[in-house]
């Protein structure tokens, strides 16, 4: 079936799949125990259906949709590498999943200890001195990270410190999370390779610079041979300087963002630390700091007291909290699994995410524009401008054409300073079989492209559904299912 | 090496196409030395999977687990019953390991169970749209606060003093960074003084931020609030219970302008604190302003109808510095777990929690309230949760509970000395009446 | 991709999935502990795989087969109902699947329960006095059946009853049964509305008679009208009643095999029970029997004494075992569970899985030949004889060109005494959306047939595969996948 | 009602497109009056789901449990490690919920998967063919004795008293229903009496049955076995343990013509004795004989290597009463989970697996031998689980293991009363030293 009908559709008045038992208690009048004016006169008009069609449905959804579990997904600074089934599991164990997050501290000793040790090797990778878990994805792990920058220079008094320098090759997140926390954004201009201007950047910093926000690896896959020198620059300043952990899956054991200098990092343990990324999510962010930024840590921080671990909430100078609870902490547990499987391994880990998206470059970039000429990190980002100039394929056209291959596209169109991007990062669980496919594939459609070039800007051909029209659903939005009149 | 499937002999085939002759050396060319870790990380050694699930098994086996216990703790986690299949689809691979559904025409399985999340979210809050889901309830109230700013331009909101002590504090943590000044509004027991609320809504406050039903499970009268707000001009902001919507009127329908809510009783499990689900929704004049991912219909080339990210120039993606958020990653696998629960469990059934719920609270008030030293702390009306003034400090009380294998309500002490020994206590439809007897009986035997 | 090459085709020397902890224990040479020509020298040559190609491996097949979750399912005979997700959450409970068959009883006193219980509530389904849990499927309750029959026989000294009479619209599994046993199989013709022709019935039955196995209603779906005579005319002539249970999704509280006469029955939990069909199994074939044939039940028999329930194995009259422990526990767990939810209301499910077998044979009638014109029972049988006759289209075609509908098609060309058959079993856990669906397929098909036969000739056309060379397989075996030298 | 999607208006248009006024209708004209049941089925009133999972946990919670529970008890049911992907697949619907695959064309996933399981199972075995699946350990043995006596025409066989007793109780249930005499060869300690053996092979004997390793632990000495059936023009039939066979030779390498195993260490769930499987393999030879479905690779119409179940005049539904055997439905998710277990470990992880149980076996062995009474009751060689006489009844030094949370080993007093005081004890690779030393503690103290 190439259309599924909304589960609105499906609904027939008095069906019903779960039911629920008859009370057993005296029965209370509604009309008694709520206001009249309080209660509920039209219900909610949620699907009515039987069990079989609701497991149906879900299931035939789930048929329309790429995974991991399906195919190659080299989505580029996203990281989707393999999410191990034993993490699963272990997340689904009962002194996990069926806790409350207000438990006496003495009645969940495990959970705490199961964080306090994450911290502790997270310290260890990132060469950062404590960590927090609230955040629950990277961008909520950047807005922690440049609060408590911000609460840093207002604890030491230095309020006009309201910029935050953000390369124009950073991800939206970074100069959107400066913005939400009340900092004025200032971009530098990156070199063509990606990395930071050193004279750019010697030009902004001043007693006004609160903070650098730099990815690295750049979104170009490439480490910036500067970054010493950089974090010196904005520290002189009396700026502090925040790395966006993303890319993290590049360096593991090899670099740490706290040796590097920086004050703060977030990771993103759906990308380096193998947690699903669900269909966009739950992720978490945790957040790593230097001794400096440690008062300012959201409450409540998780403390070890003799033999006990205690929720330490007597923090004055905190920037308070940034989650209901303790972050998604279901997800920490998956990483927390996926680390005891490496331990000081973890090297490996980069050592072979780096090895693949060089591979992939070395054999597509006798096709595709390759932007800079260096060996690159744990991504490789190519371009098809030529094509595009040449023979009218865009870099979209290409993407949709790898549809009808089986495999989830790479990036495209990011980082912005790249015309014609395509980011490609095949993560460290690929083999070399699965790399060569897709090198195929990519150079099938490069032949394609030259010699049927209608037929890649018509892609795709065998998707459930053809391109869609992005500009009908933005002119006409529809966002939710009505019943017709 | 345990998820890395290349071997040595693929190793050095690749290293040969690439043109050097180990990784070392594409590190090398990257990375300066002054910058390299000269040590192997100090991490324990790699564990097989059968070491690493015993091992955690037995790190958590001491954790007290609501399998085992009793629970009567809510306090925004609660115990509903999750359905058999929503696990079922949490685990298949098409949904667990994809991400954000940036190409549409291999991903319309997810696209299109966020487009049914949004529908029945928008039949729960009566509002015009969702989005595809927040990081909680209580960065959805933070982000709600953002978008009261952003719409009126005003520095001010208020905050009921009466809403989670924990999401007062993340909104807190949210406005302090653009410079917002959060007034909290003062109780009556344990409901909003509506005499002092009016007296502090003025012309500069952008909007007032209500939980209904309230931390102590009881009901707010949201529809006078809403008069007084909105005759300033301000923005009303309610957080709900996503369950209480099946009984109570659906905020739309009492001016709110803007819902946020928890989405963890909607077939999630507890799992000491997360990953839960931010609900948002809102008018339709607000969605240029809502943050987040949201899906929409369309048509294909082919004429079918299909699903597709949109109105995306809200986000950080395009927008950067001025998106209306920085939120990319969401929780949308949460997301399907309510989609699948609210279908499950349907209209009818939903219904048939939320007044289990409130028909098994109102017991356990009834009778808690018979024993001496317990007396309801609040007149005012209360769903599946309410709060009581307990003979000694709650968490006496509790461990004495808890050698009766169960987890009790939760201690007001902390957050609201005012109410001097306290406890709210929630019951869902899962608890029994011999449950609820067994705690009655518990309480009642506390020396 | 339509061709997902083997396991073995996928495996590189050197790659892991699962590894195992060193060894803690003090070494043992295994040249030692082994005699020499006992090692094995050439290691099986398993797939030698990582996780990730496992996983997408088999994510992969499942997405190239068809299941009740996926779509419709009528496959006459085989009650392929909705398989509840409660059911499986239940069979995977600690105390259940974590048990192990030979602990002491008194440390699994909750699983005799179970199954004494289960037990009490199926001799109330059937009207039988006992039931045993062994049998692993329907076909080995059979060989339980007939081999209590042959041990009752045996026992009273009439071992000249050697004849096992069978109609011949049964199901394969009972004549095949009855030689297995032993037993000389005398065919009986059946009536044409594939009732037993009780003229042709009287002529066999005689002091060679063993037992008469019939299946009720038939296997054209329809109920015997003369049950109760059958059964008497065998126990005159001294046999026994075999009831084959497969269908007794038709009759739940409506009619028991036991006041039909019956002296054993075997259910299929896999069918009437909703306990899923695993891809050809596993099924559970419980036996009930009347109080004569309890002596010679398989032992071990779950006993209740005061409050403690045992493993009886002292019955001396016994057949001995049929399984290696108690049989599939963890079917009989789901049917459990299945039946908590029903109670009393099975009959409902008779009731509608008879109402939608009736509502697709009252539609499809005006277009296919029925057989038999009466009401039928949870199933109805059709032909495609005339189209066969007029247009070459046969019953094949039909079912092939069904497979572009997305629904899985009936049983076909069985029962055998019916030309060209499609037999039909909707279940009562289908609504009438999707019969009415399955009944427009059926329709457009017969036009197709009509109007353009040659695409029904040549179908499918959307599955993965065309047809297959089912002659090609037969002629050259390629049973295993063998490493090309 | 609880799985039945028919509403009422639905029921009603129903019948009247049947042109019946109630479903009693359809039932009166079918079901005899004589035999129609006149009062409601006499069960417990219906349960919710909630309700069914709450009743089944508290039923089984007492249950004593592999969880909590130390094992060393084996017998034919191990407590190998269970990677965690082999469920995943287990709950696939497409898998779970599917039948035996009639119609190839959208049944490829499932037909795919047996035949890599066909094809493993050869490797493993050393045999030319293997069938889709059989029942169990025990019934496969004995259809292997059934295709004994089919092939050779012989009334007569063989069958280790060391092999599994309950396996030798099926043998000869399903020997008695077609005439043919089992005649148990006798054991010196607990291996088989060669000479005895040799005096009872004649050549009226259709064949020997012999479980390697044996009930007891204890290797056979199947290359002499095989040596005295063959001159006799007898079949050798093997029951193995699958996992040994990563370190014992392949039986088709010491001339075995049919091998049959239980699958259930292959990743299956202990489950309280089932569902399991039964594995089967034979020589080409045998081809026509082997009962169970086959299924073989061939190429579609579009010239794509499919599969698609063949040698079907074999079966039941083609040759009724001549067919091989009456087998119909097998374990067909259960060869799934061991198909998908024999990937994850693969070549080497098997290997890994036998060859840590054989390790920790030895050490276990050797170091309850040095407690006092304790004494292996047999010489021979063996490989993870070992019979030793212990100084009491075994059942009662089985309760005493009990309260250290440990499951002994199987007492073989009833099944073998010749040994005295004896217990077969299995060791896994799950078993730590710790755990091992903790039994050896524990049984040092039991008084
Ligand atoms: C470089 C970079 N920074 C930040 C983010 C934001 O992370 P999240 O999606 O977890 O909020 C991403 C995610 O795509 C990213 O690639
Ligand atoms: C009428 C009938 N009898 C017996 C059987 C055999 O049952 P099983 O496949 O469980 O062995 C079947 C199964 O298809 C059947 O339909």
């Amino acid at each position: 079936m190439s259309v599924v009908p909304v589960i609105f559709e499906k609904s027939t008045p008095g069906k019903r799949a779960i039911t629920f038992p008859k009370s057993d208690v005296p029965a209370v009048d509604l009309a008694e125990a709520l206001p009249a004016d309080l209660i509920r006169q039209t219900p909610a008009a949620l699907p009515e259906v039987s069990e079989i069609e609701a497991v149906r449905h879900f299931t035939q959804l789930s048929r329309r949709n790429h995974g991991v579990d399906v195919d190659f997904y080299p989505l580029g600074s996203c990281t989707m590498k393999y999410n191990p089934k034993v993490n699963e599991e272990a997340a689904r164990l009962p002194g996990i999943a069926l806790t409350h997050p207000l438990q006496p501290v003495e009645t969940i000793q495990g959970n705490l200890k199961l964080m306090h040790t994450m911290e502790e090797w997270l310290c260890e990778v990132t060469g950062m001195d404590r960590m927090t878990f609230q955040p629950a994805a990277g961008a909520h792990g950047e807005l922690t990270g440049v609060l408590l920058i911000k609460a840093y220079h207002e604890a030491r008094g230095e309020t006009q410190r309201t910029k935050v320098i953000v390369p124009d090759s950073a991800h939206g997140t970074n100069p959107a999370t400066a913005a939400m926390a009340g900092f004025e954004v200032v971009s530098v201009k990156s070199l063509p390779d990606g990395s930071v201007d050193l004279d750019a950047l010697k030009d902004v910093v001043g007693p006004d610079t609160a903070a650098l926000m730099m990815t690295n690896p750049s979104t170009l896959g490439l480490f910036d041979p500067h970054v010493q020198e950089i974090t010196e620059i904005v520290h002189q300043a009396g700026g502090l300087c925040y790395y966006d952990g993303a890319n993290m899956n590049a360096i593991m054991g090899y670099a740490r963002p706290g040796d590097m200098g920086f004050d703060v990092v977030h990771l993103n343990l759906h990308k380096t630390f193998s947690t699903p990324h669900g269909g966009g999510g739950p992720g978490s962010g945790p957040v790593g700091v230097k001794d400096l930024l440690v008062p300012f840590l959201p409450v409540p921080v998780v403390e070890k007291q003799e033999n006990e671990y205690v929720l330490d909430w007597n923090r004055p100078q905190s920037i308070g909290k940034i989650h209901s609870f303790w972050g998604n902490f279901g997800v920490v547990v998956r990483a927390y699994a996926y680390s005891l499987a490496y331990g000081p391994e973890l090297k490996e880990v980069s050592e072979y995410a780096v090895l693949n998206a060089n591979y992939i470059m070395a054999h597509l970039r006798k096709y595709y524009d390759l932007p800079v000429d260096r060996f690159c990190m744990h991504e490789c980002v190519l371009s098809a401008k030529t094509l595009k100039h040449e023979v009218g394929v865009k870099t979209l056209d290409i993407a949709k054409r790898l549809l009808d291959e089986g495999v989830h596209p790479p990036t495209i169109y990011f980082p912005l300073i790249v015309e014609e991007a395509l980011m490609i990062e095949p993560t460290e669980t690929e083999d070399k079989a699965t790399l060569d496919r897709f090198i195929e594939s990519m150079v099938k459609i490069y032949k394609e492209a030259r010699d049927e070039p209608d037929k890649v800007k018509s892609a795709p051909h065998l998707t459930v559904v053809g391109r869609l029209d992005e500009a009908l659903a933005a002119r006409k939005p529809n966002l939710r299912y009505k019943a017709e009149a | 090496m345990r998820y890395i499937p290349i071997t040595q002999a693929d190793k050095e085939a690749m290293l040969r196409d690439i043109g050097v002759s180990s990784t070392e050396e594409l590190f090398a060319a990257n990375i300066p030395a002054n910058v390299r870790l000269q040590r192997p990380l100090d991490l324990p050694a790699p564990l097989t999977e059968m070491e690493i699930l015993a091992h955690m098994s037995e790190l958590t086996a001491g954790n007290i687990n609501l399998a085992e216990y009793t629970s009567f703790l809510g306090a925004g986690a609660y115990d509903h019953y999750i359905p058999a299949a929503v696990d079922t689809f949490l685990k298949r691979g098409e949904f667990l390991t994809a991400y954000t559904p940036y190409q549409p025409e291999i991903s319309q399985g997810v696209l299109q169970v966020i487009y049914e999340y949004q529908s029945m979210v928008c039949e729960l809050t009566g509002m015009d749209l969702s989005n595809a889901s927040m990081y909680d309830g209580a960065s959805a109230l933070a982000e709600a606060a953002g978008m009261v700013v952003s719409q009126t331009g005003r520095k001010k909101i208020i905050v009921a003093r009466s809403a989670h002590p924990n999401y007062r504090r993340v909104v807190k943590t949210y406005m302090h960074g653009i410079g917002v000044e959060v007034i909290e509004a003062p109780l009556d027991h344990c409901e909003l003084d509506l005499n002092k609320l009016e007296a502090l809504i003025t012309e500069e406050i952008g909007g007032v931020l209500v939980q209904m039903p309230n931390f102590f499970g009881h009901l707010e009268q949201v529809r006078q609030i809403e008069k007084l707000i909105h005759a300033k001009g301000g923005l009303f902001v309610i957080a709900a219970d996503p369950v209480s919507l099946a009984l109570l009127e659906a905020p739309g329908n009492y001016g709110a302008d803007i819902v946020v809510a928890e989405g963890q009783g909607l077939g999630v499990a507890p799992s000491y604190g997360g990953p839960y689900l931010g609900i948002m929704a809102t008018r339709e004049k607000f969605s240029r302003k809502i943050p987040g991912r949201i899906v929409g219909a369309t048509l294909d080339n082919r004429g079918q109808r299909a699903f597709v990210l949109t109105l995306q120039a809200r986000e950080q993606h395009i927008r950067r510095e001025k998106a209306t958020s920085n939120i990319c990653s969401n929780q949308a696998l949460i997301a399907l777990a309510a989609t699948v629960y609210l279908t499950l469990v349907g209209k009818e059934g939903l219904r048939e929690v939320a007044n289990l719920s409130l028909q098994k609270a109102h017991y356990a008030a009834s009778e808690i309230s018979k024993l001496p030293g317990y007396q309801m702390a609040c007149k005012s009306p209360f769903f599946k949760e309410f709060t009581i003034r307990t003979p000694k400090p709650a968490n006496e009380i509790n461990k004495a509970l808890l050698a009766n294998k169960i987890l009790g309500g939760f201690d007001t002490a902390v957050e609201y000395p005012e109410l001097g020994h306290a406890m709210t206590i929630a019951v869902t439809e899962k608890r029994t009446k011999a449950e609820i007897d067994r705690l009655v009986a518990a309480l009642g035997e506390v020396k």
